[in-house]
């Protein structure tokens, strides 16, 4: 399903921050990505949904080889991809219901199915009381669940969830995580890029540790400590 | 497009408009000054226009007859000259019609009596369609045996026909100025405002967006801003116009200056269309340069 | 203020400028182009007004004197015409010298034989300094015993008069116009820029920026945009200026357009007074708007 | 040092964040702020530094009356309270660097102040290596540790800390944890809300849980599920 062939990536600002990075994610399985701030999580991510491109080897995302991507194929990649972002990267200028319908909106998706499924996004992360408002009305925590919300809404093949229980307290991050699980059962591809330990020791899922932008450890049900002392 | 699609184009255009209402009311003004700055001067221009033609309208060649010619020869010329297709119309003066107007301009001048002889000629006043067609006709007519002397205060008139190109020129070249200004200020204006939602594109794209559909509604709302722009502008230059001008054509009314000739609904629609056309354009520019993959 | 905090407050200018580079190049383009327009039109109405009161000034009293009023009559009036603080100069011309001039204007129209006898006056002709006193001293000047006549023209000199009067005013409203105008583009797009960095704002009175703190390297900031683009406008006005002027002397040699008197440099001092001015203002009013307390 | 008298705060949009809180908060006390998503910790931390305004019921802040505190000296009690924002607030025109210094710079610092005490606090949140840096050329934690350099850099009398360990890996967390404690121990009252249970039940320090709003429980060496099942 994702596949990284030899990646690395130098942002312009010369910082290396993914080196020669090779990660096969299979259709269906569940993925954590952990390692301490700064290794390069979220660039793994970013190449994924080709925010970055790899500045060398390449990506390749339901068969879509992403270096040889037309530019105008992108927007469809990222329908396939449903993305938490860490800092949620929600429009400002819209309500938490529009915010999430909008996902789903520049898909083509018609009035009746909007009307369907955003009330059901926004109830499964348990934000729906809250879908008049507009993001800077909302605490951190409320953000965090609209963002996820819109992340899922369109049904993605792949959900990419960065950071996605930051600003909420255990017990929401456990349903959070609860819901990924679900929606994975359900054969999306789920990758997690996550500092919660509880979370990770919880689930036992596959663990993937970055350490300089290099894969460090790489573990069938692991624990977020693995491959440190 | 289905009705889904539709609603959500609106709804983005409302949105836009009435969720940065501020920054919207800011460009809309700035389109409608623009705009009122457009329409007076192109509303000036046509008015000097107006009364500079006619000022050179006003151009007539007088043709004077040698004393030979028959009452036959002055008719066969006056004729000729009304078959003319450059010829709007043709006087002729008699030498005694000529003497009573010399005496009625001398009156109190000159010692009348003195003045017992007729020394002036018979002769035509010709008036031309185009003041154009003034120093080419006279040169023709000077031709003829029995013309003694054309006169068309040949200088004045020239100097007339240069002015009226130069001035021409000059007006073509601040009206294309203040067109392109007005065009660039709009641009400027719009791409601010664009500015102020990168980060918003931005997202935009991260979730799938096309570019297309991020661009329609930014390109509809300059569209909208400009129409709104151009409007809230003639809101202001009609009743402008509808005090001022009255004044001006009572304060000189000497001057073959009709502004009811001027075509003052051409130049609205063409403001508005400016508006309109500058705004959406400069959306559309202004929005492309966020869109370009990065 | 210590070395330290000038320092800041330099910074805090520099990189407005320099980390919103597109931001604010686009404001300049637009305080830029404003500028060029205005400065089009401060040129146009001096050139203008130079024209036209060239063109008043040209207007003189003719009086004719009665055939009874003997040289020493003639000369005492000519030194009080001379002693006239309104009057510019005097001219003599005699029966003799008119008779000569009027032969010479009607060559080949009229059959100057058959003026043997002279029917002209003695006149003077009087030039005044101010056009606007010829109507009152030809009504003085009538009343004298020793006038048959006074002619300025008066209808041609009053319809002058009365056009300078209106255009001036036109003119004055044009220009106000245009600076008004100006002014609210130059404000309207500094609001924008400000607008875009309401967000930055905030945050600097969070962390316990004064408003003045705060305030101040964006009023230097429109301070230097507006010199910036004025500076920017002169830049495109002058070699306009240097190779249209002569081009329009050149094509209109016989009106008494002296370029050469408009005060190119006076203009060109305004606009970059305008420009920086409005520019500091602007950012005054922008910034305060987002800095009164919630 | 903070007193809370009988403060409620309703939100423009009619939301009741807070309802008669009443707390006081000791000289060089450390408190935790916990409570699930939308609970109010972030609406009592508004109220210190007077982001927002109680809608009945005042807030002594350093013996700052703060509903009669004229606008003016607004950025003087900022300066004594400094705050780590859930969402940084970082100025992104400015270097990790000039963020930092920026806090300092507007106190009317000298420049040989700020060119001793930034590199300091960069130093000590393990930041310095990316002072030329501009926020979005960072990774998630590196903008939290710029935001809470920023917020000591200036020895404030207060510091508040909304969820300053959100995005960073436990070790960090912890690091960062201590470096509060040390901060707190030299006499700076430190206010911190957060979801971070691990932190929270190994400090075992004061623990106020909000509940709708409302302190549900206050304890002192409490533990993150204080006055939960
Ligand atoms: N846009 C960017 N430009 C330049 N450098 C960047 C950019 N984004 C990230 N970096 C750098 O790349 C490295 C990896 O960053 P990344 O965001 O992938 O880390 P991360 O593992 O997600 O960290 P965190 O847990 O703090 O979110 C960091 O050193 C960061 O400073
Ligand atoms: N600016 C605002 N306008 C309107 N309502 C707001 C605003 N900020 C917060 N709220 C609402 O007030 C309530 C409390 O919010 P607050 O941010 O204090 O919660 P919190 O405890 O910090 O939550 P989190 O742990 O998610 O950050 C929430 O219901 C939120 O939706
Ligand atoms: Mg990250
Ligand atoms: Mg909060």
């Amino acid at each position: 399903m994702i596949v990284f062939e030899d990646v690395s990536l130098v942002y312009p600002n010369g910082v290396h921050a993914l080196s020669n990075i090779s990660l096969n994610v299979a259709r269906g399985e569940f993925l954590f990505l952990v390692g301490s701030t700064g290794q390069g999580k979220s660039s793994v991510l970013k190449c994924i949904y080709r925010e970055a491109c790899p500045t060398s080897g390449d990506v390749v995302v339901d068969d879509w080889r992403l270096s040889t991507l037309p530019h105008g194929k992108v927007p469809f990649l990222r329908r396939k991809v449903g993305v938490v972002f860490q800092d949620f990267k929600l429009l400002r200028g819209k309500t938490v219901w529009e915010n999430v319908a909008y996902a789903l909106q520049v898909t083509g998706a018609t009035s009746r199915d909007v009307a369907r499924r955003v009330p059901r996004a926004l109830e499964l992360v348990g934000i729906a009381h809250k879908s008049k408002m507009f993001p800077h009305e909302l605490s951190g925590g409320e953000q965090q669940r609209t963002a996820i919300a819109r992340s899922l809404v369109n049904n993605p093949l792949i959900m990419l969830c960065d950071e996605p229980t930051g600003n909420l307290d255990p017990e929401t991050s456990s349903e959070i995580m609860a819901l990924l699980a679900r929606i994975n059962s359900k054969g999306t591809t789920v990758v997690v890029a996550t500092h919660n330990q509880a979370s990770v020791d919880r689930m036992r899922r596959r663990v993937v540790r970055l350490v300089h932008g290099r894969i460090a450890h790489d573990e069938e049900r692991g624990r977020y400590h693995v491959g440190l002392g | 497009m289905d009705w889904g699609r539709t609603q959500f184009f609106w709804a983005e255009v409302a949105q836009n408009f009435t969720r940065n209402a501020a920054m919207a009311l800011t460009a809309i003004g700035t389109v409608a000054i623009s705009i009122v700055v457009l329409g007076v001067f192109l509303f000036a221009r046509s008015s000097f226009n107006l009364l500079l033609n006619n000022v050179v309208n006003k151009v007539d060649i007088a043709v004077y007859l040698k004393d030979e010619a028959t009452p036959a020869d002055i008719d066969t010329m006056m004729r000729q000259l009304r078959a003319d297709p450059r010829v709007d119309n043709v006087r002729f003066v008699s030498k005694q019609e000529a003497l009573e107007t010399l005496r009625k301009r001398l009156a109190g001048q000159v010692n009348l009596g003195l003045i017992n002889v007729n020394p002036l000629p018979n002769s035509f006043v010709v008036h031309t369609i185009d003041p154009g067609d003034v120093p080419p006709l006279a040169g023709e007519l000077q031709a003829k045996p029995q013309v003694a002397f054309v006169n068309y205060g040949s200088k004045v008139t020239e100097k007339l026909l240069v002015i009226r190109r130069v001035l021409g020129t000059i007006g073509l070249g601040v009206i294309v100025l203040l067109l392109v200004a007005t065009a660039l200020i709009i641009y400027n204006t719009i791409r601010l405002t664009v500015f102020a939602r990168q980060r918003e594109i931005t997202i935009m794209q991260l979730v799938g967006a096309t570019n297309w559909t991020i661009r329609w509604p930014f390109v509809f709302e300059g569209l909208l801003t400009g129409l709104a722009g151009g409007l809230i502008g003639l809101l202001v230059l009609w009743p402008a116009y509808q005090t001022l001008a009255p004044k001006l054509t009572l304060n000189l009314p000497f001057l073959p200056l009709n502004l009811a000739d001027v075509s003052v609904g051409h130049i609205a629609l063409e403001l508005v269309l400016v508006g309109a056309v500058v705004g959406m354009l400069a959306s559309w520019l202004s929005v492309s340069r966020y869109l370009r993959p990065a």
